[in-house]
């Protein structure tokens, strides 16, 4: 460092060399910054879109949506995930991370949901991070989504399980609505376990208040159907009794 | 002074805006009064009123909301490329006379009033001063709201038929929004809502089916409305 | 130097109220995640889990919380008089456990856990460290706010009772606490809350009578209003 | 000197409003209490007590309240002019009560307590000290809020008739509400909600008829307004 | 129908209340921007015009704002009794005119500008419509709040002696201030801010005073502690 | 029943708890003005009058705060062990008669007023009812805000002597509060506020150092401390 | 629109079709509006470096400083501005306004601050405005900044004068400060009367807010310079007297 | 299951993060008060105490220091990679360290402690638990705000020739910061802050200046700090 500054000029200032270092070192950070958060608003953006395409479901459709959904969320991967891996070496996931943690929430978001309507088991952070790691190589780390993210990416899932549920209801899929009330409950049951202990808890202090609405929500659609459905209507006999639609467990 | 004189000018710009806005507002506030006049004799549909009967009575007012709708495309054509400008003080009362159109479209033709229809009925042309897309969407949503409270009150007063009808019609508008892709705006919000309203048609469908009950036996008195239709 | 003799001895005091309140605060952090997996087990309750089976296992880990509050009473038997003064560093973690409790208590006896009842449970003996009234009246609020929950998965799983008792037993609570005198505080807030509570089980109860829903088995009662049918 | 002449002045107007105030804040919060009885009272109404006792012992108490609108006109008498200086200290409890008022009214008589009638109850007069209109109208939105639960509680305990006639009163109240142009303002927004209190007293009135449940078989009192039907 | 009649009657109340209040907030909005253009104008004593010509051009402008209050208390003529109703919507208006003129009173004159004066610039009469007491004190309030800033401009100016009178004017209102029992409002909280008003005025003098700063021309006392120094 | 008696009494010490409050509170107000007119004295030596006089006039007031303090001990008599419970409503009114004690006693003594002197001065007796030491604390540093504005107004007066006598004392306090581990409370905040006082007061004498003034020549009273000099 | 899907199927539905419309359309206005807001990061960044770039200047290197900071402001129209000029036609001006405004005004506090660097004058609107037409083309309609992202960013360029005073004042330029002094005053008095009439007011109020916070800070900062440099000090007169670094007015 | 064995998983690694917090904060606090006491001694030079009396002192417990930073690396060493994740936990402490060793480090060598000095001083090394740049400069920056107060005192004790020095460093420290690019955050507002103290430091410079004042004359007792630098 003091070998280039000091050679034309009567003036070897080590002073304005270490600050030359500091000014370069600050506008790189500032640069890459800049660009892990376009990247990350724009995994948000995609990760979006699939968790709407998830949303198409119905009950004859299932297979090709959630194919589509799914090709969708590689594409995420592959065009924009694959930016913020790049950039992000060594500290910088802890560094940097207030930057590209909204796109890498929406993404677990989308990611667990796609999953959950395929199998019903919820995605885990392990395969989701192993899916991640063939956008790495040689000579850049792989990208490991925190516990942190994962968890706030799943605290918002159940808002769209809700959704999910409250139109398979209509749909007259009353198990799978079932399903998803079990699976939300649960989810709702080991996050309250885990909340206090995140590093900034306040924020999912208000998801898990923001949770429990939607588990609460989607009882009470349960409760309705089952409440309609038990009804004892002594004059029914009409031709089409497909009331299977509302999970009517064959009048007791 | 140039500074002064940049000054001057803007004082008279932002007085121009200004005096633009208070034109708009307005208008503005004078189509959120015939929506309620409007809305007030939708109203009456809940009171099982004879739907043509309620229908005329609206739909007469319909050339009052054109006139005012008129007036603010004249007053926006004076600052063209503005309208997004000024938007934010007509948006919600927009909303409203969407929704009410679209009601009455319903109850009209079984179907859903589209986009370009809205504005036809608004006599607004789309290039100059069009009916901005979100606010038609929610607008829908808004309808779907009210959609809910009409079937309770139609079978009540014994329109068996009706949750039926509706459930169709609902179930179409929902698949349709479905194809959107929204942020988590205003209008993700109301789209969300608009499933509990197809719930609730849905639950009000099962009581009336479960139940067998049909227009045919039974009912009596309410069926007059029922001869403008089909 | 009289001054500074004054602030040395400040130091002391000031350092050993200090280590005292750390070790309250402690206490009351390993009492908040006791408290945590307590209410963890009785979510399960809402899963339609057998309730002596969820209760056998929240109750197994009241002996922990007890432990919990002996050494609490015994870190402010070192500073009699002081109870308020520290006050702050356990009054809510301590609601919770209150509302806990008596979730549990109503479970199994269908009335409501008494100030003393808590105590004992607690281990606290009310001359050393008692319960606070305000914090007991506080956790019955808390407790409150659970049931409409726990009514609607209990119908769900065909407990048609269920909502009966609950309203017995919740407008008994809520008629006593209308015979308090509550300052415009935090339990007045929750107080007011209850009557959403009420009005909630009231509503669930009313959905379940009027389908004239009844236990399949030993239910009996009940049946008044449906013979106006058929 | 004439700034201090000026400000000694000053102090001794400022603490001739202040004391005013005092007192006047001492007379309402002894209505609030009042209130507070008679609200009381009222609740037991939810729990199928009989009208006619609930009432009886609710009106025992008006005329404390009366002595209490009597004492706040004989305060305001000494600054007149200033009524609306000092009806923010007053206004939220009258509401309440008004709400109160109007409640036992449309018990007794099926029909809305009017202004005047409000003003009469309370020993008001209009000349002197009357009761704001707008907080009469704000106190006729709260009352239309309890509505619902009445309804659903009166359906629970077999009073099947009782849906009809609140919704036909509530539908009147509305209506004659949409005839005011309200600004907007908290009267507004209260008038907003009573929107939510007829789709759901019009719920439950189809839940009833829906199922035909009529009173017909052991219950007795409220029969009157059955003959409509058939 | 006498609930009819009523909301009728209401109707037109509300709606006379609703436009004399538009009426009012029209005034009140103009005597807003006039007030601004004063203010404009005063805030160039800052850039060391003579305070003759700043004035003078500033007092040109009060005949307007007399005008608006004229205006205002023709339109309160039509509503006796119902000062205190309206108040709020000219209130902190009236605050900011209050604070200007007393500005320029002092400019003027070095004193502070009586209640009564500035009610007479106003043109106001206090029986028919005054200037409420908490509004004007308020007002010299906000006036204190700019003192600071002349005097530092002043003495930046060279006008060593402006701190000296500036701080005994402002000693002087302040403990007038003192005398009065304020109540824990917005007032008491204006008046709090003063004594930083205060601090900093003494600190200018401080200033100046510590170096010996005097006027070249027509000063003369202040060396008193200069003599120490040589 | 069991519920209902434990209401009742529950009832019962609510009720008692919130009348003492209701003393507690009428009483910490009255020292809030007491104080007030205390502060209002001692204002008085901003504007140069002689310390003795001002000292004399405010110290005549003390009596009545002595007063008030036994007043509130024989409130607290009535409910053993609860002091921190209570606390909370005569903490801020409390700090402040300490700073002002501690600032009449500078005045006086030149030095600091200790805690047991504080107690003794208010009656207070340390077993029963103490000061607490936090509240002690805090009244010193609020005392320390107000020491750069005296030393201000007494340069200004010629009392150049002053800031090093007052350098002298911040200096010692400072370090004495250094010497307390504080937890990062208000007390904390509050003493980090003291080296603001601390760095204004050692720039008022810089000020004065810088420019060689001395008491020489026409100030008389405040020479005692200047023999150090030379 | 019919017959495009009427063809093939047997439901020719026009809602299906019209609603495939309204998703294109607001597929397409969410991708615009996220280019937009990145291009609006860049600027605001480049626009922030220029600002410091002008906070470098001293009294001897004036014209040097300000020829980089000129060149780095043209870059930032060249690279990121036209940018938005690309996204931004006819309507999207006002609709895309709360994504770009940030850049905006942050380009409109650069670009004012080189001015009056320079000139001693306010840049105004319609140079700016002219500065940016280069930039359209037949097919591309220019950008025009609107007067109130064009007030909001004179708003915090008093802000930028109000550091370059005090710094200018360390540097002995009083004169200089005196002038950035007047100039803030000027513009305090007049955005002063325009506040209240801008679209949204509430904005610009803590802007006035923070404005005056500023003036004050110049004001206090020349007051202390001229108190100080007032002083009468008999026994002055020592070798170097060159104390116009303080700006005495040769003692009085 | 594979999820509860997930989120049991979980528990584990966020119970051990948070014990390694618990950990990390523990010895941040034990940082914090170190520095407090040097702070404590290197306060001393404010009045006046021989620099290298102070410098020793001070410089005695930069050890402690040292070995508490090691421990907080040998902590960090636990999680590789996550410095960033518990930065928040050290870096206001961290910061006041690096503004501490600033200043011993201008008082011993009249030049700026580099960012690789700090480094070394605290034996961190820079690939595995380095001092984050920004920390540093904020710290110089926290410097910089300590350097006015003592200018002001060591002139009041007559070193005159300190301001000089002072002021040469102050503005290379200026204007090396102004080489860096900040976004407008907590930097970007300290180094704003530093202005104000160069110019303070300027007056008290000019201050000395055109009194003439030199080190040489008129100047006595508080040289002996001096010797040590030469
Ligand atoms: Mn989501
Ligand atoms: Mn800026």
């Amino acid at each position: 460092t003091d070998a280039t500054a000091s050679a034309a000029d009567s003036d070897p200032n080590p002073m304005k060399d270490a600050f030359s270092k500091y000014a370069a070192y600050l506008n790189e950070l500032n640069e890459k910054r800049e660009r892990v958060v376009k990247a990350s608003r724009d995994v948000t953006m995609n990760s979006k879109k699939v968790i709407f395409q998830v949303h198409r479901i119905s009950k004859h459709n299932k297979e090709e949506v959630l194919e589509k959904a799914e090709k969708d969320l590689a594409a995420v991967v592959d065009q924009h995930i694959s930016r913020l891996v790049k950039e992000l070496q060594g500290t910088d996931f802890w560094k940097l991370r207030r930057a590209y943690s909204p796109g890498v929430q929406e993404y677990v978001e989308a990611a667990t949901l796609c999953n959950f309507c395929k199998t019903g088991a919820l995605l885990n952070l392990d395969q989701i991070n192993a899916s991640l790691r063939p956008l790495s190589g040689p000579s850049v780390e792989p990208l490991q989504i925190n516990v942190l993210d994962y968890l706030l990416g799943l605290a918002d899932l159940t808002g769209e399980l809700m959704r999910l549920a409250i139109g398979r209801i209509s749909d007259g899929e009353l198990e799978f609505a079932q399903k998803i009330c079990s699976f939300v409950r649960e989810i709702h049951r080991e996050l309250m376990l885990i909340a206090p202990k995140m590093d900034d808890a306040s924020d999912m202090k208000t998801k898990m208040d923001v949770m429990l609405q939607s588990v609460m929500k989607i009882e009470n659609a349960c409760f309705s159907v089952h409440v309609r459905g038990s009804e004892y209507i002594p004059f029914l006999g009409s031709e089409d009794t497909n009331f299977s639609l509302l999970g009517v467990p064959e009048i007791e | 002074h140039s500074l002064e004189k940049q000054f001057e000018e803007f004082r008279h710009q932002l007085d121009d805006s200004g005096s633009l806005r208070e034109r708009i507002r307005t208008v503005a506030s004078e189509i959120e009064s015939e929506t309620r006049l409007i809305h007030s004799c939708l109203l009456l549909i809940h009171q099982s009123r004879p739907i043509t009967e309620v229908l005329e009575k609206a739909k007469g007012q319909i050339g009052v909301l054109r006139e005012l709708y008129v007036k603010l495309a004249e007053i926006m054509r004076e600052c063209p490329g503005q309208y997004y400008r000024y938007h934010g003080d007509w948006r919600s009362e927009t909303q409203t006379v969407v929704s009410l159109l679209a009601f009455m479209h319903w109850l009209e033709t079984e179907s859903l009033l589209l986009h370009a229809e809205a504005e036809e009925k608004l006599g607004l042309k789309p290039l100059e001063f069009g009916l901005d897309i979100e606010d038609y969407l929610i607008g829908i949503c808004f309808m779907s709201n009210d959609l809910p409270r009409y079937v309770v009150n139609q079978v009540t007063a014994g329109n068996y038929d009706c949750p039926r009808k509706v459930l169709k019609f609902l179930r179409d508008v929902h698949a349709a929004f479905r194809m959107l892709n929204l942020r988590n705006d205003f209008l993700r919000k109301k789209f969300d809502g608009m499933k509990y309203d197809l719930r609730r048609v849905e639950e009000v469908h099962y009581d009336v089916k479960i139940r067998g009950l049909t227009m045919s036996g039974n009912s009596t008195g309410y069926q007059e409305g029922d001869e403008g239709r089909s």
